[in-house]
């Protein structure tokens, strides 16, 4: 088996995540490549949620419909994963706890009554990672200082209680007829690749740390609270700023106040907020204030599905905000781009003095993964501040449209920002010549930022594909893994990280290839607005909006679809 | 007007927006008059305001300005604030601003207590788009919009205030610029979070409320009132008739939102990003 | 929880979203308890309310529901009343949606009057977000956000009802539903704003505010307060220690806005489009 | 003289407008073709303003640059109108008043020394009405009623002494050695082409109170304020609910309340404004509520130039709330289809059960002009409203994704609405196949109303033509007028005023002809829109962002480069 695939379910409260937090390490120090996603309710008990664990082969970063080994810990896990069972999955349940699913190769698992054996039902999720440690054929002891660290606090009690509960699991596991059949995947040469494992909010916070973020306004909205948190835990070590707003508007209004008075700022929300962030985006472009906006994209209108995933925010961000200024919008695809990108958004805003947008989704940011130390990189940070002269003018025409950044307090000038049309000096005028110049200095920079564009990241061999396989933002890790199956040298991969501007090279290296955009949302906006600025003619839309991630299975038929594989 | 020079005059011949007449301008004389007394360095103080008449007051004072978005002047400040705590922050802005469109961030800014003053030029009137109701248009006020008459209870920002323990809350009448520039003066002095409600009247539309209506319906605070009694200072704050001016609550022992939240003297855009190891370090817990 | 049957229950089996053990579920009761006391049909029912777990609330309710956005509960209500004045109209949410999204419009809701009652889910916690602070939380209370506890003043919504004159301000403990049935009842009884403050255990995220902490800091309103007197309902309003329940502040003469703005019995939906001869009226005005 | 142009300037509170108020009636009553723009500074008092009124052989809506004659009042007004001060200008000014422009043919004119002489300076724009009265030969008892209506309330005495100042400026007019040299244009035919007279705020009113509309609760703002003063003073006589919100977001959503509860609901601002009004049209979307949304476009981005015009909110409306739904966005270019549109956007609202935004700009509310009454469509109203049955479904699945509609408190049903994903009952769900079919039935509808989208309107002859000027809004008069005066047979013009959706006719309309699109904002958002739509290339576009509107001189010129006229 080259990718063995694992379902935790259980309830909200349930805490099955602990299994996942006991096994990801375990699995990673083994040497082997993991990957986890995981999808939950709007809810903060009952209901029935999932985690995959994904074991491979090579470093993959999707999500497979495919379940190798299910772990069905609640009564409704039945009904919820009723279309992802089929005959080769096995079903570890316990028909007390749950209704044993129709389909699928069922064993009976004592969890409940393991947990019992070692004090307490409350050791279950325990006994689980156990009981997979046993079926993996991997030394128990391995999970030790996981339970230690984590059960500490409770008292030694605890913690060997634990450990008796996992080792209890273990020999079930190791006994289980089951085991034999399930293979964890070839562990690459030196076993060292998957030296850090971390989740995409972490990774975010990481490149935004990095960058030298040290503000952040924000008032929580699923799934973008997470950087919020991050930053606050970090607040002391790294001198950020936290101020939770009252709400989106505070937020982003703070963020600028914060950005005009010299902090490197972001704030944090999802689609909805942002609607309310709007008018602000607008001032920052009129204020010409360097902002950072991260955005964890769920299924909308409205509340929509607030707990899930879509990519449905291009176009959103793309036009927020009355009136016309410049915008960078970067849409990260892994967790290396997340940290990399989030420190590049920060540069480019304070670069150009404009806002920029970090688009993610609940998939990406739930997304947990080992990856290569070596592959994170930190980026220099570029100082933009000037002192202030006595007769400092905030708005200065230049040639490139960027007038140097004083902040207040610092120089012997004076620093005014004026949300109506200014001077130069930064007080309103009503000068329809100096409004024209001022409206051609905010969109002058979209020039060089078109430059400096990056590239869409390609898989494959571009040269001999006749067919493109477009994506953007958490879409790369499926599309990598179903042309990677597909094997079709016709068929290339283009994934793009940064969606606006787009690089004036982009259109030649598009080319004249049949392109397919895949994209989760239900019309295709990257698709659309990849025609308008190359001129393209989209062969093909590959869409979804159900709230749910593309599995490796549904991109790799529809790509055999497209392509005439069938 | 008074004459007297400060170190916040605009250059002569500086485009005043306002109607001659306006209350704006006496507020704007009583304001660069007690940033003078209390010998601010222009260069370290931040004027912000929203949008509207009274939001254009940062126009006109030699300082540093953040004249932001109508009702979004509080968001900013604290920003402000926090990225530089060696700031002087005022907030001087319309009562639609600050009580209409602004009410959310009033009541959080209040709340944390980060040092900023507030000064509202309450005309009781959306001046800059000609003369729609405000929160504190009386009842029965007619305009364009309000054809039958204002319904709603006028806002009331000092009860408002001192029910969520603002600790300083004060009101003035720009027609008496020294008393004005006074409390505006103790106001700015104050460590926390202060509001100035000052009566300004709009001579273009509000035809109720003018000079004469304010100098009939206001009255001193008694003599005797101890700001620190809030009871005392809420019933003065509910009080109608004559409506009374002055510092009505203080509350000193509110903590300041910066030294809670450890915002060090070190502004944001002095401080250095994390060091490599600081960065290896943050990496490290990952592995 | 009682097992006393309203025509408000919905199916059996209808899957509740809260955890076991949350006050969210007495408060339920008490909702559907007090409505069917005042024999109101669910089809003139309007249950209105934003996003969160409070914001739930309507879902299990058989009544008609408009769950909008988070925050915005209140503007909403205002519409459907204006346009059918003979809809009852109930705002439930929570403390997070009410009073930090929805601030300003708790402001403006209490100034115009309509006839609202707002029940308030006061868990002093961001449930549904998993655990950040609310405007009601208790300084120093830790949170994955407020990781060196919370900072701002808790905001007191009764205290600020009153000073904006509202004209029915109550508190209740859900913990004890009779109690919240009878102040709820009397709430929806009264005509014009009415706004119920429910303290309400998060079992979850707030392990400060439980069933136990509010019962031992709570207590009923004095015997012989005379909720006519805003000084003294104002003093029980910020009063800490204990947290009094009960109905705080009565005022029977602020005038209805419906009646003020002239709205009629007639629902919009019922009202004719202009004819053609007031058509052409208005149009010759033009001439 | 086919065409005479004349401008009142005055600094803000010096009451020109009540000079155009005057006269616009009297021209039109003598059988005039009239129209009048107007633009003004962000300040009560003091700057300094102008309203152009344009008589006209043939109808115009459209703003000329060209002033035959000028009455300068303020000291600013040479400054402000210096380049459109040419040797053919007359200049009437008092040297006392205002310093005398340098250029132009210079009348000294003594408008205070006849309003003294009538009794008081208060009487100056009485007599610079009755002055061009003089020089055009009018005679001055046609102002008589004007001024009887105008000032009856302040007494009798007024209103006679305003008559005098009227008659003294025409005598001085009369006499004036300028008067010969000023021609009215010939009047049509019968003279009685124009029969109303409203400026572009009034009309839009009169749309939307002929659509039956009942509710509207709006936050004021520049320049779409107008509509809700309009509503407010006609509220007794139409039954319309009117609500002054505390800020946009409570405006959206009261309208929202409403229109749930069965209102016909509109809600009016401009781009900063429904900025915060985006998580309201989601919600819209997602509720399935019918709303007209009016937007009065003005320069951004935020605050901007408060009191002038552009056409930047085009993108803005097109993608305003986060997640994807039906909408229609309609743009009137005339006041004709000002009254059209409005009953056209509630009617479609109504059907569709969705959000639909008028677009309009400053240059077009503030725009008065003389026309036709026969030209003025009332539309029947559609009634959509059931009474629901015990079993009713608000969002039951049907063949065209609509459902009917029931409002609560009418028949057995109960009407529930949830922002969250939802069922056909309206509750919350997390059904992913119910998701799937709800996010398809949102943007069904789509299909139809692209069917019934509105064609554009075509100049010229279209099919010798081949260049098509493509305009959209408030740009239509200009673009009329310049095709007119350019005479080319090979240029015709083609006028949008619905953008969205496109009827799948226009790219067969458009056929294989040199497109040149016009419009007010600096990026040309239509033009990118209709090539996307279309598949069409865009050959040219004609931008503008001042703040100013296009002037007929500037389109005429800008075709001419375009079409190789120079
Ligand atoms: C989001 C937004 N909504 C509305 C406006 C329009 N607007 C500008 S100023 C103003 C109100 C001004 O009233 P106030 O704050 O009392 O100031 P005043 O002019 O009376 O001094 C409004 C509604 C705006 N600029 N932005
Ligand atoms: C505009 C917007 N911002 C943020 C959110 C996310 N959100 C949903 S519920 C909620 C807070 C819930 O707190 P509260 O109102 O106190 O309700 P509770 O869950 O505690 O009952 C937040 C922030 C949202 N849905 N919409
Ligand atoms: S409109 Fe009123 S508030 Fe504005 S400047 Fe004039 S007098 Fe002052
Ligand atoms: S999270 Fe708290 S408020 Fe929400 S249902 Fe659970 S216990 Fe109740
Ligand atoms: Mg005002
Ligand atoms: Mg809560």
């Amino acid at each position: 088996m080259s990718d063995l695939s694992m379902v935790f379910e259980g309830a909200a409260g349930q805490g099955v995540q602990t299994i996942t937090r006991m096994l990801l390490p375990v699995l990673k120090n083994c040497g082997h490549h993991v990957f986890a996603c995981t999808e939950f309710m709007s809810r903060i008990r009952g209901g029935s949620n999932t985690t995959e664990i994904r074991v491979t082969e090579k470093p993959r970063q999707a999500y497979v419909r495919r379940i190798d080994m299910l772990f069905a810990l609640s009564p409704k896990a039945h009904e919820h994963l009723d279309r992802r069972i089929d005959a080769d999955t096995l079903v570890f349940a316990e028909s007390e706890q749950c209704a044993v699913p129709a389909k699928g190769n069922c064993i009976e698992t004592p969890v409940k009554a393991l947990a019992l054996e070692a004090g307490s039902p409350v050791f279950s999720n325990t006994v689980v990672a156990g009981m997979v440690l046993g079926l993996l054929a991997i030394p128990p002891e391995e999970l030790d200082a996981f339970l230690h660290d984590r059960f500490q606090e409770k008292g030694e009690e605890i913690v060997l209680k634990n450990i008796a509960a996992a080792r209890l699991g273990f020999e079930w596991g190791r006994k289980c007829p089951a085991a034999g059949s399930i293979k964890l995947p070839r562990i690459e040469f030196g076993g060292s690749a998957a030296e850090l494992l971390m989740d995409g909010t972490a990774a975010l916070g990481i490149g935004v740390v990095a960058a030298g973020c040290n503000f952040i306004s924000s008032y929580p909205m699923s799934p973008s609270t997470g950087l919020l948190t991050f930053l606050a835990e970090k607040s002391d070590a790294f001198g950020v700023v936290v101020d939770q707003a009252e709400d989106e508007i505070a937020a982003i209004n703070a963020g600028l106040g914060a950005s005009y008075a010299g902090a490197r700022a972001v704030v944090t929300t999802s689609g909805g907020g942002f609607d309310l962030m709007q008018e602000g985006v607008s001032l920052a472009g009129m204020l010409e204030l360097p902002l950072v906006i991260h955005i964890g994209q769920r299924p909308g209108p409205a509340t929509g599905l607030p707990t899930r995933t879509e990519q449905g925010d291009f176009n959103l961000v793309l036009h927020a905000g009355h009136g016309e200024f410049a915008r960078v919008v970067f849409a990260p695809g892994t967790l290396e781009e997340l940290i990399h990108l989030a420190q590049r958004a920060f540069a480019v805003a304070h670069r150009f003095h404009i806002p920029v947008f970090l688009l993610t989704d609940q998939f990406l940011l739930d997304a947990e993964t080992s990856m290569e130390a070596g592959a994170i990189h930190r980026f220099p940070l570029e100082e933009a501040i000037v002192e202030t002269g006595k007769e400092y003018l905030p708005y200065l025409f230049t040639e490139d449209g960027l007038s140097p950044r004083g902040v207040p307090g610092y120089g012997a000038g004076l620093v005014r920002a004026d949300s109506d049309e200014h001077s130069e000096a930064g007080f309103i005028t009503e000068d329809f010549d100096v409004r024209r110049r001022m409206v051609e200095k905010r969109l002058a920079r979209l020039g060089p930022l078109r430059e400096q564009a990056l590239m869409p990241t390609v898989t494959g061999l571009i040269d001999n594909a006749r067919t493109l396989v477009v994506g953007w933002g958490s879409n790369r890790g499926v599309i990598e893994e179903a042309l990677d199956l597909l094997g079709d040298p016709r068929v290339a991969g283009l994934h793009f990280s940064q969606l606006f501007p787009l690089n004036p090279a982009v259109a030649s290296l598009l080319g004249e290839r049949k392109l397919i955009v895949l994209e989760n949302n239900p019309t295709g906006q990257f698709a659309g607005y990849l025609a308008i600025e190359t001129g393209k003619n989209i062969a093909g839309r590959i869409l979804k909006a159900t709230g749910e991630p593309f599995s490796v299975e549904e991109v790799l038929e529809a790509l055999r679809k497209e392509v005439g594989h069938e | 007007m008074s004459d007297k020079q400060t170190r916040f005059d605009m250059p002569p011949h500086t485009d005043v927006a306002w109607c001659p007449g306006c209350g704006n301008h006496m507020l704007l004389t009583a304001v660069k008059e007690a940033l003078d007394d209390l010998g601010i360095d222009p260069r370290q103080l931040v004027m912000v305001s929203g949008i509207g008449q009274a939001a254009k007051a940062p126009q006109y004072i030699n300082a540093n300005m953040f004249n932001g978005l109508h009702g979004r002047a509080l968001p900013a400040a604290l920003g402000i604030r926090l990225s530089n705590r060696n700031l002087v922050v005022v907030v001087e802005s319309g009562d639609g601003d600050m009580y209409s469109e602004g009410g959310n961030h009033f009541l959080h800014a209040i709340r944390r207590n980060f040092d900023v003053t507030m000064i509202i030029h309450n005309n009781m009137i959306y001046g800059l788009t000609k003369g729609q109701a405000s929160p504190t248009s009386p009842i029965g006020m007619r305009t364009p919009v309000q054809v039958k008459g204002v319904i709603p209870e006028p806002f009331n920002p000092l009860a408002v205030a001192i029910a969520l323990d603002a600790p300083f809350v004060a009101r003035a009448f720009a027609g008496d610029i020294a008393q004005t520039r006074s409390v505006i003066a103790e106001a700015i002095r104050f460590k926390g979070c202060s509001i100035v409600d000052v009566f300004q009247p709009c001579v273009i539309f509000n035809k109720l409320n003018t000079y004469k209506w304010f100098r009939e319906h206001t009255c001193s605070l008694p003599e005797d009132h101890n700001p620190e009694d809030r009871m005392a200072a809420f019933a003065l704050a509910i009080q109608h008739e004559p409506l009374p001016l002055g510092i009505f609550y203080r509350n000193g022992k509110r903590a300041l939102y910066e030294d809670q939240a450890g915002i060090t003297e070190t502004p944001l855009y002095r401080q250095p990003p994390p060091g490599d190891d600081e960065f290896e370090k943050l990496i490290d817990a990952y592995r």
